[in-house]
């Protein structure tokens, strides 16, 4: 910003006032400059009657980037709620920071994903770990207590050296902020795959639990309530960095393009949780609202318009790191840490007084009033003057053109029944080992070793489990399960049935673990909005997602958009990624994955077809991407859930493992390398080997049985239809494929295991 | 009566509740201390816990050591009350001078959390004495600042005095030296490790229920001094 | 054999919470009078040749590529003379 | 207001794994003729007051007792001249 618009003399003459701007409608402003289209600076000054001042360009600015209105996908995202099935375990939906989901007892639990893309390109640990900080507060903002964290990541090719420069530093960054905040991580994914190159995708999920009577909700009620701001000082750092970064595609002839990014402060984050829940226990929290992309803009704006009346604020008693800040600039700093609460005036010693327990800053800014304005003063002069509902809800609304790209019929006929497969034992067991140690399927435990599972003490099921499980309740053993799952490859071939088959992997990966699934989140990563096929690609998941929410019973409950992944021409893979939050009665009754015990029996549930089509096996035998994903049948997925939260409400299973990406021999071999034990497995009749060990065809797992439930659980899968074959036993120190090949154990776990740190160790 | 544990919160810490859950299902009587107060609150021993104590910005636990409980602690240590400091809490210890050496950063450079084996080398301490010594354990282990040194002959006075209390079994995940996991002072009162036996008190939710002994232990160290 | 040493620190503009939370700390610990405390890193680097332009011009492109991150940090690179000697 | 800088540096015995894992890194990024790479700390600490004796006692006193831990690390104080000038 320069000029009249952005500057102010030590002692406020060329502040631009709202008084100033009226008299003055012909002042050039940097309008373009801070992301705004023409049309969309000419409704500002429609909105107001005059042309913004420099304060409230900067506002309308960032709040209307397409990171914070979702001009582009408003529209699209619409079908979560339209097609949302009915659910008596949701207590708020979407539309508020995370929505919150009854999981009984009196509890409620919120969770919610969101992306810090691009930042994490710039900045790899900086910018993972402000994401985790982000993520973490909008829960706290919701009244919730954070109990644990989740990180589902995609990289560049794994031998790629930029790779070895975002990886370490994005797993790092990640860790360093949740280990030190004191939330376990309990799950997420890695992928790696070129069309990431230069887009990486990093997203964090935090989910938090509270009691019904704890929700709190985002908004400024009763005039006379103060204004508060509390936690880190404000600087110049990341000023409109998030929603400028995340709302343009990167353009390396525009390095302005790329502002700092913020640091994060992980110390400071754990004292806001701290002092923000004892307040409100203390009853002393009105509304509550945590500070993000766009900062004091958005939470003043959102506070003010979510309430009845209109808010006033003095900027010049923003606690600041660097004094010779302007009013545009803390309007828009995205410093990190902070937080903004409206508490009755009866009740402000009280929560400053908690403030200086946690030694955390905190100042009244401002009050509710009975107007319907929310105006920002500075040096004694209003510089913001506006209806904050403008500002906060009633941004630009597109309806992007958006077109199925030309080349999709090529690559869907582009068949990979025509690829060379292994012919022999011996090239199967050569394939089984290429496929496991290959980047995408190979263990993450270097990376997940590098995560606190262990902290606040509840953590039931962590990595590489197929779901994280926390205990919520010591004494009833109330739990939650998450998974969050993917795929691009997927969704490249077919978005809309790669939304579908996102959500039945998190779906089944839930169930997996005993868990019933209520509800979704979801982060829908993918490339410039500006791009018909691109937007054709977000169009076709949401439609997608949206139908198989609807059809399995689980609302999306909130989530976020990620778009301009793209590098000049070259979009990401459109990649959905959805998270299911899942809830179990007695966390006791929990189904691990791993074989532990010799004689156990292996079942295979759920029908195996010739399912290539973005396969695994075909990109790492061939780096080969064609045909149609797998078909999802979402009944059967259903019913496959049914059937594995009855075997683990009644303890016929002893382990349970979904089978997704790498099919049923990837999952074998991680049943068997998590417990140590072996397993003998036999090709059914009339079965081809190749197809049943690596096909990806869904609504499938894999069970252990003990030999004294057999009878039960097969009557069971009977009764209701599902198909359940024994393929094997559990037995010995080997993978042993009957009449094909036998892997020891050790061979495979050298495989799988050294791959990850060979890269990036 | 029962034994009154306390378990001292600074900003920062973390495993704090874990710590006091584990007293609790030790039979023992969790109280939580505030680092702003240099009252005890009567109590028969104390556990500074897990976390990153004000940020552990400068030097793990640097700062934690100059707050108001750790006068009383540091005065109570040594009087002879039994304290137990875990993992960030060793890191105070040793700041503090109550235990020889340092932690520095682990030698690959990277935070590790893992289930990790020990060897109880000494079950003489008011915290291991319901185990046998040689007793090998497995409980989680974190932290990205764990590698314990000190000079030749601070480790060879450890070791002859038999102040090594536990050693890394397997692997030795932080380059410490001589395998060193954790160690006592010359009175034996005051003990330090980087694992975490509190995150090993529940089947459900650690490796297994090997770290309880250390929560018993403090107990029946109190009935014996008192009895 | 030359030290040439790279001093790194965070851009004034950045968010500094190592030398924050040593600042908060002065006070207790009874030391006053100090106004701002930033936290950075410092690398000796042991040259094995003579510390010329070019070696030292090596030294800058490091410092810029690999030592600190120039979205976030400054640095600044100097032949460290006494110290060198005595050592 | 004067800058004075603390550098603290892990003792010469001591290992330095962060130094070494520069140094390994280092023919990676074509960089060669490094014999020895070490990392420690900087502190800037800008007085309030003029840098007198008292005053670098002072800090003396602080880099002893707080800044490092002087079991495995040294440490050095002096004044800024130039850029505390500039500043
Ligand atoms: N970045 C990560 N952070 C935490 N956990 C991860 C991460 N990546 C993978 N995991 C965990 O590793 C395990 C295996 O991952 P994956 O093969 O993607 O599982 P699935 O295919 O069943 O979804 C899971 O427990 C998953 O949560
Ligand atoms: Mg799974």
């Amino acid at each position: 910003m320069s000029g009249e618009n952005g500057k102010n003399g030590k002692n406020g003459r060329n502040l631009d006032t709202v008084e100033h701007a009226a008299r003055t409608p012909d002042t050039e402003q940097p309008w373009a400059e801070l992301g705004l289209k023409r049309d969309e600076y000419d409704r500002v000054r429609e909105i107001l009657g005059r042309r913004p001042t420099g304060a409230e360009l900067a506002m309308y600015s960032v709040m209307w980037s397409e990171h914070c209105s979702y001009k582009s996908s408003k529209v699209h995202l619409k079908q979560f709620g339209d097609k949302a099935p009915h659910s008596d375990a949701l207590l708020v939906g979407i539309g508020e920071q995370a929505g919150v989901v009854d999981v009984g007892q009196g509890y409620a639990v919120t969770f919610k994903v969101e992306s810090h893309n691009h930042p994490s390109y710039v900045e790899p640990y900086q910018g993972a770990a402000t994401g985790i900080g982000g993520i973490v507060r909008d829960i706290i903002a919701m009244g919730a207590r954070p109990v644990a964290v989740m990180d589902p990541l995609r990289f560049g090719a794994a031998d790629h050296p930029d790779t070895k420069r975002v990886l370490p530093g994005v797993v790092a960054g990640i860790g360093g902020y949740g280990n030190c905040l004191g939330l376990p991580n309990i799950g997420g994914e890695v992928v790696f795959d070129s069309c990431y190159q230069g887009n990486p995708l990093v997203n964090a999920l935090c989910v938090g639990v509270m009691k019904h009577e704890d929700i709190h909700l985002a908004k400024a009620a009763g005039t006379g309530n103060k204004v508060i701001l509390y936690g880190a000082r404000t600087g110049g750092d990341g000023i409109g960095g998030a929603s400028i970064l995340a709302s343009e595609t990167f353009d390396s002839e525009k390095p302005s393009k790329r502002p700092a990014v913020q640091v994060g402060d992980p110390f400071q984050e754990k004292l806001l949780i701290e002092c923000t829940l004892e307040a409100f226990h203390a009853g002393l929290v009105t509304g509550i609202q945590d500070l993000g992309a766009a900062g004091l803009s958005c939470a003043t704006s959102e506070l003010a318009s979510n309430g009845s009346g209109g808010m006033r604020v003095e900027l010049d008693d923003v606690p600041l790191r660097d004094s010779s800040l302007s009013p545009e600039e803390i309007l828009m700093s995205e410093s990190q840490e902070r937080m903004c609460a409206v508490v009755e005036p009866g009740k402000v010693a009280d929560f400053l007084a908690i403030c200086e327990k946690w030694e955390v800053t905190a100042t009244v800014i401002g009050e509710v009033t009975d107007g319907e304005r929310l105006e920002i003063y500075w040096h004694g002069e209003r510089v913001v003057d506006v209806d904050p509902r403008t500002v906060a809800h009633e941004g630009p609304v597109y309806e992007r053109p958006y077109a199925r790209p030309g080349w999709q019929d090529a690559l869907q006929a582009d068949d990979p029944a025509r690829l060379p497969r292994p012919a022999d034992g011996k090239e199967l067991r050569a394939a089984v080992l290429a496929l496991l140690s290959s980047p995408n399927q190979a263990a993450k435990s270097w990376i997940t070793d590098q995560y606190d599972r262990y902290v606040l003490g509840d953590t039931v099921l962590a990595p590489p489990e197929d779901g994280g499980m926390i205990r919520i309740d010591a004494e009833t053993g109330l739990g939650v399960a998450l998974a969050t799952d993917g795929n691009g490859r997927y969704a490249k071939l077919d978005p809309y049935e790669g939304a579908r088959l996102a959500l039945a992997e998190a779906y089944r990966n839930v169930a997996a673990t005993g868990a019933r699934p209520l509800a979704v989140t979801d982060c829908l990563n993918f490339g410039s909005p500006e791009d018909p096929a691109a937007m054709w690609q977000f169009a076709e998941a949401c439609r997608g997602l949206a139908d198989a929410c609807h059809q399995l019973g689980t609302p999306v409950t909130g989530g976020n958009v990620s778009l301009y992944n793209q590098t000049g021409e070259a979009a990401v893979h459109p990649t959905p990624v959805v998270g299911v939050l899942g809830v179990i009665d007695d966390v006791a009754r929990r189904t691990p994955m791993a074989f532990r015990d010799e004689g156990q029996l292996i079942y295979l549930l759920g029908d195996t077809a010739e399912e290539f089509g973005g396969s695994a096996w075909s990109q790492v035998a061939h780096g080969h991407l064609g045909g149609t994903p797998p078909r999802v049948d979402l009944e059967r997925e259903r019913l496959l859930g049914e059937i594995l939260i009855a075997a683990s409400r009644d303890g016929m299973a002893d382990a349970a493992h979904d089978i997704s990406d790498g099919g049923l021999v990837q999952a074998l071999a991680e049943s068997c390398l998590r417990g140590g034990k072996g397993a003998r497995i036999v090709v059914p009749d009339g079965a081809d080997p190749f197809v049943f060990l690596f096909s990806e065809s869904q609504g499938r797992a894999l069970v252990a049985i003990p030999r004294s439930e057999e009878v039960r659980f097969t009557d069971m899968c009977a009764a209701r239809g599902m198909p359940a074959a024994r393929i094997g036993v559990v037995d010995g120190g080997s993978l042993d494929v009957q009449g094909q090949f036998a892997l020891p154990l050790s061979e495979l776990r050298a495989a799988h295991e050294s791959t990850i740190p060979e890269l990036f160790g | 009566m029962t034994t009154r544990i306390g378990v001292v919160t600074f900003p920062g810490s973390l495993d704090d509740r874990d710590a006091r859950r584990a007293v609790a299902l030790a039979g023992g009587e969790p109280v939580a201390l505030w680092h702003r107060d240099r009252d005890l609150h009567q109590v028969d021993a104390v556990v500074l816990p897990g976390g990153f104590s004000y940020g552990d910005y400068l030097r793990c636990g640097a700062i934690a050591r100059f707050s108001p409980v750790m006068e009383s602690v540091i005065g109570q240590a040594r009087a002879g009350m039994p304290v137990l400091g875990i993992c960030n809490g060793f890191q105070v210890l040793c700041e503090s001078h109550l235990l020889p050496g340092a932690l520095t950063r682990n030698d690959h450079l990277h935070f590790v959390c893992r289930d990790q084996r020990l060897r109880v080398e000494n079950a003489a301490t008011p915290w291991t004495r319901d185990y046998a010594a040689g007793e090998e354990i497995t409980v989680p282990l974190k932290n990205g600042e764990g590698g314990y040194i000190a000079d030749e002959r601070t480790l060879d006075e450890l070791e002859s005095e038999g102040r090594v209390v536990f050693r890394y079994l397997g692997v030795n995940p932080n380059g410490s030296h001589r395998d060193i996991a954790g160690i006592t002072n010359e009175a034996g009162n005051v003990v330090g490790l980087m694992p975490h036996p509190e995150h090993a008190v529940e089947p459900l939710t650690g490796p297994t229920t090997d770290g309880l002994g250390f929560f018993t232990s403090v107990l029946e160290n109190y009935l014996v001094s008192n009895a | 054999m030359a030290r040439v040493v790279v001093d790194v620190m965070l851009k004034p503009e950045i968010l500094d919470p190592q030398g924050q939370a040593v600042q908060r700390a002065l006070p207790r610990l009874g030391f006053g009078g100090i106004a701002d405390v930033r936290q950075g890193k410092r690398f000796e680097l042991e040259l094995e040749g003579p510390v010329d332009d070019a070696a030292l011009a090596g030294v800058r492109e490091l410092a810029e590529t690999f030592l600190a991150n120039t979205v976030i940090e400054n640095f600044t690179v100097r032949v460290e003379e006494s110290e060198g000697a005595s050592a």
